[in-house]
């Protein structure tokens, strides 16, 4: 377990923390965006093996991309990018997919832009 | 595993079958393969070792050779224990008691039960993890026909009263089940003196093999058959014996009996050493059951601001093998219920790690994980957004 | 035994695990002794090994390997088969389809349900002990949910028409079980050719350990656990699990399914050999099943003016292992009921012979049983009264 | 399997056959007496191995004594004698013990006398 772009961006431009200390997974994005594109990206989890592995995963995905192409980088391009996940744990990387709509939407609303819709 | 070192701190999970037991099992598959219900002299041989076997399992417990039955493992015997006896005795109620920290293949049989209409108590235990006896003494009504308690847990480790709960039972003419899966062989059992009626155990828990296990049923208990078919075990459990199996797990327990006086004080030594060390080097860690009161090879902490599974991982590739919560619901999401049931909140119960001696288990291996352990919990912490928050907030306050 | 000769003439009882299963075996007793639910390296190895061994056994029947549920053994496959449908189908109806010539381990199954008010209908089967189809189809009513009918019998060896009544459950929509512990690598078996929704195995009639079994669960079918704890095998069989004894069968059941296609010729030549030499060779005899539709080593005959089980006694002191009726039912008195569903009167029944030939079984073996049969038959009728009573008669009537 | 008095004797003085074929096991005693002593003893069986031991162990019990105190030879000195019988084969000892008894009382019916009476 070599996770990279592990820790927090000081001055991040945006932010999505999801899950909950009750389910036992934690998941902190923060990005730095210049011209509409993920120039730096961290992220902190409290959570198992896989969720830890997806967070590190997402970020690497994502890094350089513009927003709308981060935005669609999905749970599915995680868990394949890791060789697959069991059944058990694709929520892991669900919650690393969401993790990054949610930095990317605060970035939005901060910039007074409306926030993207998550598909259903 | 980017390591040779293998230091196996798991064995509530399972254990290393002996060698001797190993030796003693080939045969059983070779040439003396012969069917104990058959009549000509191979199959009798089959028969006579089984028959020793049984005798072997029931000294350590103290109950006659007739009294023991072969099973396929603790969870068969869990699971015949309970559903014989509740349907057996269905004409004198539908009431049955268990506690809230059973391992699941009580639970699950209970919840099963209940789904077919039987009416069941879960009596809680403290934050340590002790049944509370009065609850029981409260909850019997005449509708009761089983108790169901276990003897030791297999997540933290505490040693329940069952002499007590035994003698509740036994006044009230109520059959007392107890799990003893993780118990036998690690403390003292006598279902004598202990009033036991019905006691579930499992070989792959004291150096047997897997898939093998017996139930020991009090002579005139009143509990149906489980499985149904030929008349092997004097026609309680039927299926072709698994001979091999039955013959290591009587060498094993005998070979673990033998070896428990002395087996007990060393584990106790290093798991107190373990968990002193363990609280001393790194924040934020609680034991979680009896400091006394529990198995000698049991370590069981709370390691705040990480996740079990996660530390676990990270442990397997220093080669220490260890749990989080129990070995079966590993696979599940949800935190151990044990953990919930002594009160921890979520975010803790889901920060456990379990470290379970044994035999094998030298003061050197506790040493490397008191090594190894700080770094490993710290890299996670470092992670986790939780513990930064924290850190954040502890700074504030300065 | 007066002789150091030894002829096992006992395969459908059980038969030795071969040397390439115990060496499979080992090392998972050994060194590689990690719970297949544990997170850790040591443990996966024993997860891996599990799969291989499910996929192993999939492959023999054409199933996919998640349809493959490991148990303790033919029984316990069984009852799950019977119970757990039984009761997850409960709302649809509570009819059940069985044959009269069923293993114990469905008869006492069905006897249960019934006491659990079940309504059974048992099909007859012709002097040949083959069900009657028709029969089948018309006592299936709106009400039926399961029908269970072997695959082949262990007594008298007879193939039942499983493909045909495949075709009839599915037409109707109604679960079929067949137990094949006594066809599997003994004849082609195919789940999707044969529509057949649950099958049931055991490993140690093929040349695996006892105590280890499978039941294939076509996915899709609605079934109840039977063994209700943790989440081992995808949560539907609770109990660790029998590692070593799975990876025994996989093993096993490869290599004699490898092996079925000069098995079979093999043992027919042997078996129909055997036949007419007895009948040949020893007055009052007959074959009891089909003459051509049986198991490829399985002679079943019945000898008038003696009773069968002091005949495997003389047999025994040959060193000639056989049995009469089947292995599991030997330690009762009551004559077998799968002889008395073919029509058998109950003193014939009680004086039946079977021989079950395997892969080791040689020409010199059949010779030695041919040599030895008819000496010890005359013993036995000398001593009985019945036989001199029928000489008395026929001299008379000469 | 090496049973002793195994046979018929052609003029015996009492026969007892008990057991049916329906359940498996016949036997067939027949007595030799002369002054109220069995002087010699057969028997014939169609049983499993148990009742043809128990047979052939009741004949040597018997041989010799009077009477009375054959007619004393129980179920249980055939079992001890054999060195103990499995439960489901007790049955195999009773039906030696019922033979013994069932020739005594031929003989004794035969020579007008009143049958003496099984003990329950
Ligand atoms: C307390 C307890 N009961 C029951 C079981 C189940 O036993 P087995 O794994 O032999 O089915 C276990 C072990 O997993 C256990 O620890
Ligand atoms: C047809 C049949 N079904 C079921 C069984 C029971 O299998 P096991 O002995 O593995 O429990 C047997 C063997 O005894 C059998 O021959």
């Amino acid at each position: 377990m070599n996770p990279r772009n592990m820790g927090e961006i000081p001055d991040a431009d945006g932010i999505g923390e999801v899950g909950n200390p009750t389910c036992g997974d934690i998941m902190k994005i923060s990005l730095k965006i210049e011209d509409e594109r993920i120039t730096d990206v961290k992220f902190q989890t409290l959570g198992c093996g896989a969720a830890i592995a997806s967070s590190s995963m997402v970020t690497e995905l994502v890094k350089g991309k513009t927003l709308e192409e981060a935005w669609k980088v999905s749970n599915k391009n995680v868990a394949d990018a890791l060789e697959g996940l069991p059944p058990v744990k694709m929520h892991c990387s669900l919650l690393a997919e969401e993790g990054v709509h949610k930095a990317i939407n605060d970035y939005r609303i901060k910039h007074d832009l409306p926030p993207w819709e998550e598909k259903k | 595993m980017n390591t040779d070192k293998m230091v196996y701190m798991d064995h509530a999970a399972t254990t290393p079958a002996r060698t001797e037991v190993i030796e003693a099992m080939v045969p059983y598959l070779k040439e003396r393969y012969g069917n104990p219900s058959s009549l000509y002299a191979i199959a009798s041989e089959a028969k006579q070792a089984m028959e020793n076997a049984r005798a072997e399992v029931a000294h350590v417990i103290n109950s006659s050779a007739g009294e023991i039955y072969f099973t396929s493992g603790g969870t068969e015997s869990d699971n015949w224990a309970i559903i014989g006896s509740a349907y057996a005795n269905r004409k004198k109620g539908t009431h049955l008691i268990t506690s809230g920290i059973e391992h699941h293949a009580v639970t699950h049989t209970f919840h099963y039960l209940h789904d077919k209409g039987f009416k069941l108590t879960y009596i809680p235990v403290d934050n340590e993890g002790i049944i509370k006896l009065d609850a029981i003494e409260d909850a019997i009504t005449p509708e009761t026909t089983l108790v169901s308690v276990m003897a030791a847990n297999n997540e933290i480790g505490t040693i329940q009263p069952v002499k007590e709960i035994g003698a509740i039972c036994r006044e009230k003419e109520i059959i007392f089940h107890t799990d003893a899966v993780q118990a036998v062989t690690h403390i003292p059992l006598d279902v004598e003196d202990m009033n036991v009626d019905l006691l579930s155990l499992s070989a792959h828990k004291f150096y047997g093999p897997k898939g093998i296990g017996a139930l020991y049923i009090r002579k005139k208990t009143r509990i149906d058959s489980f499985h149904h078919g030929g008349g092997q075990e004097t026609r309680k459990r039927a299926g072709t014996e698994n001979v091999a199996g039955i013959v290591g797990m009587g060498k094993a327990i005998t070979i673990s009996h033998e070896k428990m006086p002395l087996e007990i004080p060393k584990e106790i030594k290093l798991r107190d050493y373990l968990i002193r060390e363990i609280k001393q080097n790194i924040s934020h860690t609680r034991l979680n059951g009896h400091p006394q009161k529990r198995l000698p090879g049991n370590v069981n902490m709370s390691i705040d601001f990480i996740e079990g599974e996660s530390l676990v991982l990270l442990l397997d590739h220093k080669g220490i093998a260890a749990s989080t919560g129990s070995a079966c619901s590993s696979g599940t999401l949800e935190p151990s219920h044990v953990l919930l049931a002594i009160g921890l909140p979520h975010e803790t119960a889901h920060g456990s790690v379990r470290f379970t001696l044994g035999e094998e288990t030298t003061m050197d291996d506790i040493r490397y994980v008191v090594e190894v352990l700080p770094g490993l919990v710290e890299r996670l912490r470092i992670m986790s957004p939780v513990y930064s928050d924290f850190c954040k907030r502890s700074e504030k306050n300065v």
